[in-house]
């Protein structure tokens, strides 16, 4: 075999790159032998933006921080907040704000079904996913008033209650998306060319998983049952019944049989939440906007995204606007360094996939 | 997988199934779905309901709305006259700008498409380039839902038939948590300082207090009001009355956080410390002042700072004026007033009590001592009603029964006293006779929501058991043949619509006699001044008008170059705030006058 | 004389023509039942036609070497070449051109000399994302060679003959087509087919999610707009080829449409459907069923 | 035919072809590129208009700048559009491409992109939902049919003009000349 | 039983270092406050002793007044379920720290990001300079005493034809002839 390498970058204008960020690869026939990450393209210095927001005003960039899947940051800010004020929250915001939550999670998890299919030249399954993806956005829609960013969920409640008849409605789209779910289990799951492609890809172990802070999907695919939600139960998680599905491949055949475990799980996770919505209050009114102050504090606020692990470091120092807003987010320690790692000896074709399947969003990266 | 994976070949296939199904695209443009009933589109702003208070520029982090002067809006009292433009090129349709809109015109609405190659046409104004919107408004703010808070935070009184049986205040004040908070719900757009006659800088102060830093409140307030704590008790406080906030809800109690704030200040030592004027050195010329009342006391105040040599000239034993001697001790205690004439004397305010202009000391005198005079005298005789037997004892214009029991004179109440009018005046008395025991009803010639006195005056007097007759027009004083009082007769009225347009009218309803017994008459409908001081000559200078000192209404001269005058004496609005708004003005009048310029 | 090479050049201009057309339509049509199975509607089935003149209308401003601009036409010159030499109709007038030459072996080397064109072309730009595309490519048509070379072996051992013509005159004769006559041949020609019709799973080439677009990266405008045509005319030519070694050519243009668009329905619903395979394992399945009919065709061809 | 607003029967049917052959550079520059595959896919189709991404400048007719672009990316933006071949049409997508939009006071990214790049046409909205992005398309569309879609030609004729711009911002610049 | 874990978690630390405050913020949350030079034993010690394997996150806090910057390790534990919030505080000028990617790998692009972001150095670290921005020659941008908008206005364009916006507040003050003095616009809005 030559010694020689070639150079390949991708992106960060490639069609194969999830958002705008550029991998250089190093290549040896079709192996990678060094693989290097660059990001920054997506800068907005939302953390320094931050600082110069109130808190109020805060909570409209939050879901910026990520786009596939807004609502998780809205969230943690919301409850950070809650938290350094020791604000309450009527139980119906909870309940509205999980049902939210989960709507996102089968939202992104419809988006996920594309990425990793169009990364591995299926276009059918991106058409169809994305396409349902829009009767969840719909519903959002008609909650929140917005397709993508919904800034619905704040400090203290939720901006608007559900309209009339919003729980049928929501109940439709999870008949039919779980009626779809079998289309792409055709398509994907049982697909022996899918299963080729993505069976022995990509593996990260148990041991290198937990060593290099590996969160979410690709951490329960070597087997390890984590997840926020059950580890620290936050809004009404700790009153649902749902699983957390783990696999012991940990390739990315592996974390797609645990996404789509997930995604099974959280369109029950929204019928229960449906089934037990409570009446009542949905926000607990914050002050005056421009006067509204919070006491010195900090709070370390997390929630499980489809991606993995997010979280919120919110530091006041009794001012007016946040000291320090620092978000962790799950690409951040997949997509840097872990990628770089995990893509030596890989095939140059699976970089897609495998970014994909390791929830990469650089938005999230670099704020 | 094995030899051959035979379902994972086949299963694929029958997903070509979907070739069958109908499309489910959305055919744009032949087709549209409509957007949410609450979809955040574009902005609409119903521009006569929008007040341009300015609060959707403040909460927009994105800088994204200015305020602009529009040709169809013209600024007037309560209405900055601005209304907001959205850089579309900022926006990012978040709503909040809808959510803190204190009157609610601010909307969002279904439009959304908006596609043009020149990016300089994104600026447009709301509800002025898209008055279509209205119809679309999808997005928008209750009451409920707003992040103005709409409610007051309620101030504690003495319950009603607890107050009847002292002077003591009937307002408690609030509490350091309870002013934070209700600070808290001011949105700074400063529409109020335009209506106060004294233009205080309200928002800035109430800021200092929900910011917790009450000593700078005190500093801002003093700095052009030296009376606020008899201001935050008894103002007539008009900025109420056009708080971008009572739109839809409850206004601020502006009055009330500034008695917070002065409250704060213990005594007059304390707001010499926080307060810690700068007074300039002396420049030699001297101002005499006839009447303690605030009109006199804020010109001798400012003059003082700006390093004049002042000296008041007051006919009572107290300052104060009218706000001393015409407003009952249950509302403005003496001590509040005597700290902050305290704090003037401080500052070097010179005030000669017992000095009666024209009895004491004559005008002459002043005029000639002084290099200009103010005149602050205020009005203090009582109006007369104009009706049979009013010279009968018993008989009194309330101001006077007012002064004496300030004044701590005794004063004798019958069992059954009748009050006649509508003003705080006529319910002072009611309520200061209320607590000598009497049973008062107060005689007003129209509804009871057409008394110009504070409602909170009204409703008070009505919770200490006062009876107010209404659409009541006075007739006669009945007196029995020893010419003794015996009551009151009066016509019932209905109201009728004015043909020129104006308020309604009371009109007497035939045969509509009724009597009232009573032992003691107070007529409070009305005062005027009493120029009799005035040697002949200066009443010939100055001009006099309706009972009024004719003055510049910027400068307050008076047609004497040397005379300026401020107060009741000369506004017609006739309120403490005026009064002390002249005060303040004249001192830049005289500024003027004596150097050429305001320094 | 005269007359004969204007008839000549007529037919060659005529069969062109009508292969570039239903090429075109063929790919209209895919775009249009792709987008039915995916649940949309589809641009109009003459959306190529558009983009074609749209890319011909496009400045070409720069390139990278002679190379470059010889690769697409190579690639056409290829297309039209190996047109030449299949029949059309089984008796038709204008489109006999040279079909009586019609040695299936010389038309193998010379379709392969269009891709290794094309090779060259994008070879030069220097484009990594092309390098690489060029050498899947290549690599990839090693492993459909294989089985696609022993279908025609297999025909070949069948009829005795090298001629296409006379491979569909034997097919005539015996009344049977030869994918009844040897149905392991025709297997493992389809299979093939999947790999050469560069489709789903074998679109590795191109592959956008990895490659940007493998060898036509830099070939914008009038590059991809002559390599468009030529892929349609290609299309069409191997469809054809197709019919006339497999399914007894056709007799009029209705039958034709009929066949060759069935044919060119099996590897585009089968794409549909599909994720595409890593180089390797697209030759290793080559190398495996199709290869293994392969055998079996010529092993039926010699001892039937 | 000298008539300036007339065009010549070749160019009508050249902007037709083009008008309803749009390939977009998939380039996701900023947040706005989430709507583009709910516009690209089964629910809106943009297809249907000839609408279609391509994978690298060479063959693409528009780039669309979807959102805000930061410094870092505002160079890989400027390298892409001059590799792309005439015409080629920018669309500025969402607020931040026309002043800043919720990044206004950012020290990464720039605020009006028409300074940098030439944009034909703007769609208003953060994010536009598909329907505007098509919206936006079909504007782009009536512009070149009318002959009007002329910012590459805008770019080459102020090259300096735009050249000093993106190297304020650009610090380190290290590009090929643009010479077509 | 409530908070038993979180409890024993401090008492242990307590019993092992010298620890400047320690806090129990919440279930699943503790809060401890160490010298600079016990950061290290203790995150290892965490580690390796009681299985706080994953570090959750790190992150600075620009203490400008007090001239310190805050580090605030967060390791997680998936046995334990704790949090543990590290707070360390070294100082503002030529801020240094210690490496601690041979402890977590994940560290190395945190802390390329506090070099970057906060200038703050981590001798023995390996990682490129470049992380996020590109050519960056100002002062680290996170830092406090960064203007962005002053930069914003250096560096970048505004639309024009925004000229024309008026203040609410001092139009009402023009019109109606109010002076608001200078140490009341601090309050102002």
């Amino acid at each position: 075999m030559r010694e020689k390498t070639t150079t390949l970058y991708l992106g960060p204008q490639h069609p194969g790159i999830t958002g705008n960020m550029m991998v250089k690869l190093s290549l040896k026939g079709d192996t990678i032998v060094k693989a290097k990450t660059e990001v920054g393209y997506l800068h907005r210095a939302f953390e320094k933006l931050l600082e110069k927001r109130n808190w109020l005003q805060c909570f409209t960039v939050m879901c910026r921080f990520c786009v596939p899947e807004p609502d998780p940051m809205e969230n943690i800010y919301a409850r950070a907040v809650e938290e350094i004020e020791g604000r309450e929250v009527p139980e119906r915001a909870k309940y509205i704000r999980t049902m939210v939550l989960e709507l996102a999670r089968l939202q992104s998890f419809l988006l996920w079904y594309a990425g990793q299919n169009g990364s591995a030249g299926l276009y059918t399954v991106p058409q169809w996913s994305v396409g349902d993806r829009n009767y969840i956005l719909d519903l959002f829609e008609e909650l929140t008033g917005g397709r993508i960013y919904h800034m619905y969920t704040w400090p203290g409640g939720v901006r608007r209650d559900l309209p009339e008849g919003f729980e049928s409605r929501v109940l439709k789209v999870m008949d039919y998306i779980e009626k779809r779910q079998e289309d792409y289990d055709r398509m994907m799951f049982d697909n022996s060319i899918f299963q080729k492609r993505a069976q022995g890809v990509g593996i990260i172990n148990k041991e290198k998983a937990i060593e290099w802070g590996v969160v979410g999907a690709p951490l329960r695919a070597c087997g390890v049952k984590s997840d926020i939600r059950i580890d620290e139960p936050y809004e009404i998680y700790d009153k649902l019944d749902f699983i957390v599905p783990t696999q012991e491949g940990a390739d990315v055949w592996a974390r797609a049989l645990v996404r789509r475990a997930e995604f099974k799980q959280s369109i029950s996770i929204i019928r229960q939440i449906i089934d037990k919505m409570p009446k009542g209050e949905i926000y607990n009114k914050v002050p005056n906007p421009q006067k509204w102050t919070l006491p010195k504090g900090n709070a370390y606020v997390r929630a499980e995204a489809v991606r993995g692990e997010i979280g919120m470091f919110l530091q006041s120092d009794g001012g007016n606007k946040p000291r320090r807003v620092h978000v962790r987010g799950a690409a951040y320690v997949h997509a840097v360094s872990l990628l770089e790692d995990v893509l030596v000896g890989q095939n140059v074709s699976d970089v897609s996939f495998i970014m994909n399947s390791l929830g990469t969003c650089p938005p999230e990266i670099e704020r | 997988m094995g030899f051959f994976n035979l379902k994972g070949t086949i299963r694929p296939l029958t997903g070509l199934k979907q070739f069958g199904k109908v499309p489910h695209t959305i055919e744009y443009p032949n087709e549209s779905k409509e957007a949410a009933p609450r979809y955040r589109g574009f902005h609409f702003n119903e521009i006569e309901a929008c007040i341009g208070c300015g609060n959707c520029s403040t909460i927009c982090m994105n800088g994204a709305i200015d305020m602009i002067s529009l040709v169809e809006v013209e600024g007037k009292k309560g209405d900055s006259g601005l209304r907001p433009r959205v850089d579309h090129g900022r926006c990012c349709w978040c709503g909040l700008c809808v959510e803190v809109c204190p009157t609610g015109s601010l909307a969002l609405t279904k439009e959304y498409l908006y596609v043009s190659p020149d990016a300089n046409s994104f600026l447009w104004t709301p509800g002025v380039d898209n008055p279509e919107g209205k119809e679309k408004i999808s997005f928008y703010s209750t009451a409920e839902s707003s992040l103005t808070d709409m409610t007051r935070v309620p101030m504690r009184e003495l319950e009603g038939m607890e107050r009847i049986k002292s002077f003591a205040e009937v307002v408690l004040g609030y509490e350091e948590e309870e002013a934070r908070k209700e600070a808290s719900r001011c949105i700074s757009c400063g529409i109020c300082t335009e209506v106060c006659p004294d233009h205080m800088h309200i928002p800035e102060y109430i800021n200092a207090i929900a910011q917790a830093d009450d000593h700078s409140a005190i500093k801002i307030i003093y700095d052009n009001n030296p009376l606020p704590e008899m201001c935050g008790k008894v103002c007539t406080r008009r900025c109420e009355d056009v708080c971008a906030v009572q739109v839809r809800g409850e206004a601020l109690a502006i009055r009330w956080l500034k008695r917070y704030a002065t409250e704060r200040a213990e005594n007059a030592e304390m707001i010499r410390e926080i307060v810690n004027p700068e007074i300039r050195e002396s420049n030699g010329k001297k101002v005499g002042i006839v009447g303690a009342g605030p009109s006199g006391l804020t010109a001798a105040y400012y003059l003082a700072l700006r390093g004049y040599d002042v000296t008041v000239y007051e006919g009572r034993s107290k300052g104060g004026g009218m706000t001393m001697y015409g407003i009952p001790k249950y509302r403005l205690p003496l001590e509040s007033l005597e700290k902050q004439i305290g704090y003037m004397e401080r500052i070097g305010v010179k005030i000669k009590f017992n000095t009666q202009v024209g009895k004491d000391i004559s005008f002459e005198e002043i005029y000639q001592q002084y290099d200009a005079v103010f005149l602050g005298i205020g009005f203090q005789k009582g109006w007369k009603l104009g009706v049979p037997n009013e010279e009968a004892p018993g008989v009194q214009p309330a101001v006077d029964f007012l002064v004496s029991v300030n004044d701590g004179q005794e004063v004798k109440v019958g069992k059954k006293v009748v009050v006649i009018g509508g003003g705080n005046v006529a319910i002072d008395a009611a309520r200061v006779a209320r607590r000598y025991g009497a049973e008062v009803s107060i005689l007003y010639r129209r509804r009871v929501e057409d008394m110009p006195a504070d409602w909170e005056e009204i409703e008070g007097a009505e919770d200490e058991g006062i009876h107010i007759i209404a659409q009541a027009i006075p007739k006669q004083i009945v007196v029995d043949e020893h010419g003794k009082l015996k009551g009151f007769e009066y016509i019932k009225a209905r109201m009728e619509q004015d043909e020129r347009g104006g308020r309604p009218r009371p009109v007497p309803i035939e045969g509509g006699e009724t009597f009232v017994p009573a032992d003691d008459v107070m007529v409070a409908i009305g005062q005027e001044a009493d120029y009799s001081f005035l040697p002949e000559e200066f009443k010939k200078n100055i001009e006099i008008s309706r009972g009024r000192i004719v003055a510049d209404p910027v400068t307050f001269q008076t047609s004497d170059p040397k005379i300026f005058a401020g107060g009741d004496a000369v506004n017609r609005t006739a309120d403490a705030i005026s009064a002390i708004a002249n005060g303040f003005n004249a001192v830049k009048g005289i500024d003027k006058f004596l150097f050429g310029k305001e320094k | 004389m005269m007359g004969d090479i204007w008839m000549t050049l007529l037919g060659v201009l005529v069969t062109t023509l009508l292969a570039f057309v239903t090429g075109m339509f063929y790919m209209g049509a895919s775009r249009k039942i792709t987008a039915r199975v995916q649940n949309r509607v589809g641009p109009p089935i003459y959306q190529n036609f558009l983009d074609l003149i749209k890319l011909q209308a496009k400045d070409t401003a720069i390139h990278h070497g002679w190379m470059q601009l010889l690769g697409p036409a190579f690639l056409m010159v290829s297309a039209v070449g190996s047109l030449m030499f299949i029949p059309v109709l089984n008796k038709g007038l204008f489109f006999e051109n040279f079909t009586a030459d019609g040695d299936i072996i010389f038309l193998l080397y010379l379709m392969v000399f269009g891709s290794l064109g094309m090779a060259l072309g994008a070879g030069q730009t220097g484009n990594p994302n092309s390098a690489i595309g060029v050498t899947r490519g290549l690599t990839q048509m090693v492993g459909f060679e294989i089985p696609w070379v022993m279908a025609i072996v297999a025909l070949i051992l069948q009829y005795h003959t090298t001629n296409i013509a006379e491979i569909l005159e034997a097919q005539h004769r015996s009344g049977v087509w030869s994918m009844f006559a040897n149905p392991y041949a025709f297997i493992a020609a389809l299979l093939a087919a999947f790999g050469m019709f560069r489709y789903s799973p074998f679109d590795i080439v191109g592959a956008p999610a990895e490659l940007a677009s493998g060898p036509v990266s830099e070939n914008g405008g009038k590059f991809l707009g002559t390599m468009m045509s030529s892929h349609a005319v290609f299309a069409f030519v191997k469809l054809v080829l197709y019919v006339d070694l497999f399914m007894g050519g056709a007799d009029n243009l209705v039958e034709l449409v009929i066949k060759t668009f069935g044919l060119y329905l099996i590897p585009l619903t089968y794409g549909m459907v599909n994720p595409r395979y890593r180089t390797e394992q697209a030759v290793r399945y080559f190398y495996g069923w199709p290869t293994l009919f392969g055998i079996i065709a010529i092993l039926y061809a010699v001892f039937y | 035919m000298n008539d300036k607003n007339s065009q010549k029967i070749v160019d009508v049917i050249k902007n037709f072809a083009r008008k309803h052959s749009l390939f977009v550079l998939a380039y996701g520059t900023g947040c706005g590129a989430i709507e583009i595959p709910a516009t690209m896919t089964s629910r809106y189709d943009a297809e249907r208009f000839g609408i279609r991404g391509a994978a690298t400048p060479r063959q693409a007719d528009v780039l669309l700048i979807t959102g805000y672009l930061s410094t870092k990316t505002l160079k890989r933006v400027i390298r892409t559009y001059e590799q792309m071949q005439d015409p080629k049409y920018v669309i500025g997508f969402g607020s931040c491409t026309i002043n800043g939009g919720m990044y206004w006071d950012s020290y990464n990214t720039i605020k009006l992109l028409d300074m940098y790049l030439p944009v034909d046409i703007y769609i208003n909205g953060c994010m536009p939902r598909p329907e505007a992005v098509i919206e936006g398309f079909i504007g782009l569309q009536k512009l070149i049919a009318a002959g009007k879609a002329e910012g590459a030609k805008k770019y080459k004729e102020n090259l300096d003009w735009y050249r000093a711009n993106q190297k304020k911002v650009i610090k380190n610049w290290v590009m090929p000349d643009y010479n077509w | 039983m409530e908070l038993h874990k979180e409890k024993q978690l401090l008492e242990t630390l307590q019993g092992v270092f010298q620890l400047k405050s320690g806090e129990i913020k919440r279930r699943h949350r503790i809060e401890v406050e160490v010298e600079k030079k016990d950061v290290v034993p203790l995150l290892l010690f965490v580690k390796e002793k009681l299985g706080y394997k994953h570090l959750s996150h790190i992150s600075c806090v620009d203490w400008i007044e007090e001239g310190r910057f805050e580090l605030i390790y967060m390791p997680w534990s998936h046995q334990e379920q704790i949090l543990i919030m590290v707070k360390v505080s070294i100082p503002r000028d030529a801020a240094e720290m210690e490496n601690i990617d041979m402890i977590w790998r994940q560290a190395n692009t945190y802390q390329r990001e506090l070099r970057e972001m906060f200038g703050i150095e981590f001798p023995g670290f390996v990682g490129d300079y470049d992380f996020i921005l590109e050519d960056w020659e100002d002062i680290p941008p996170m830092r406090r005493d960064f203007d962005t908008e002053a930069y914003v206005k250096d560096h970048y364009f505004e639309r024009p034809g925004r000229e024309d916006a008026k203040d609410v507040r001092t139009e009402i003050a023009k019109r109606s002839g109010e002076q608001i003095p200078d140490f009341a616009k601090k309050y102002s809005r």
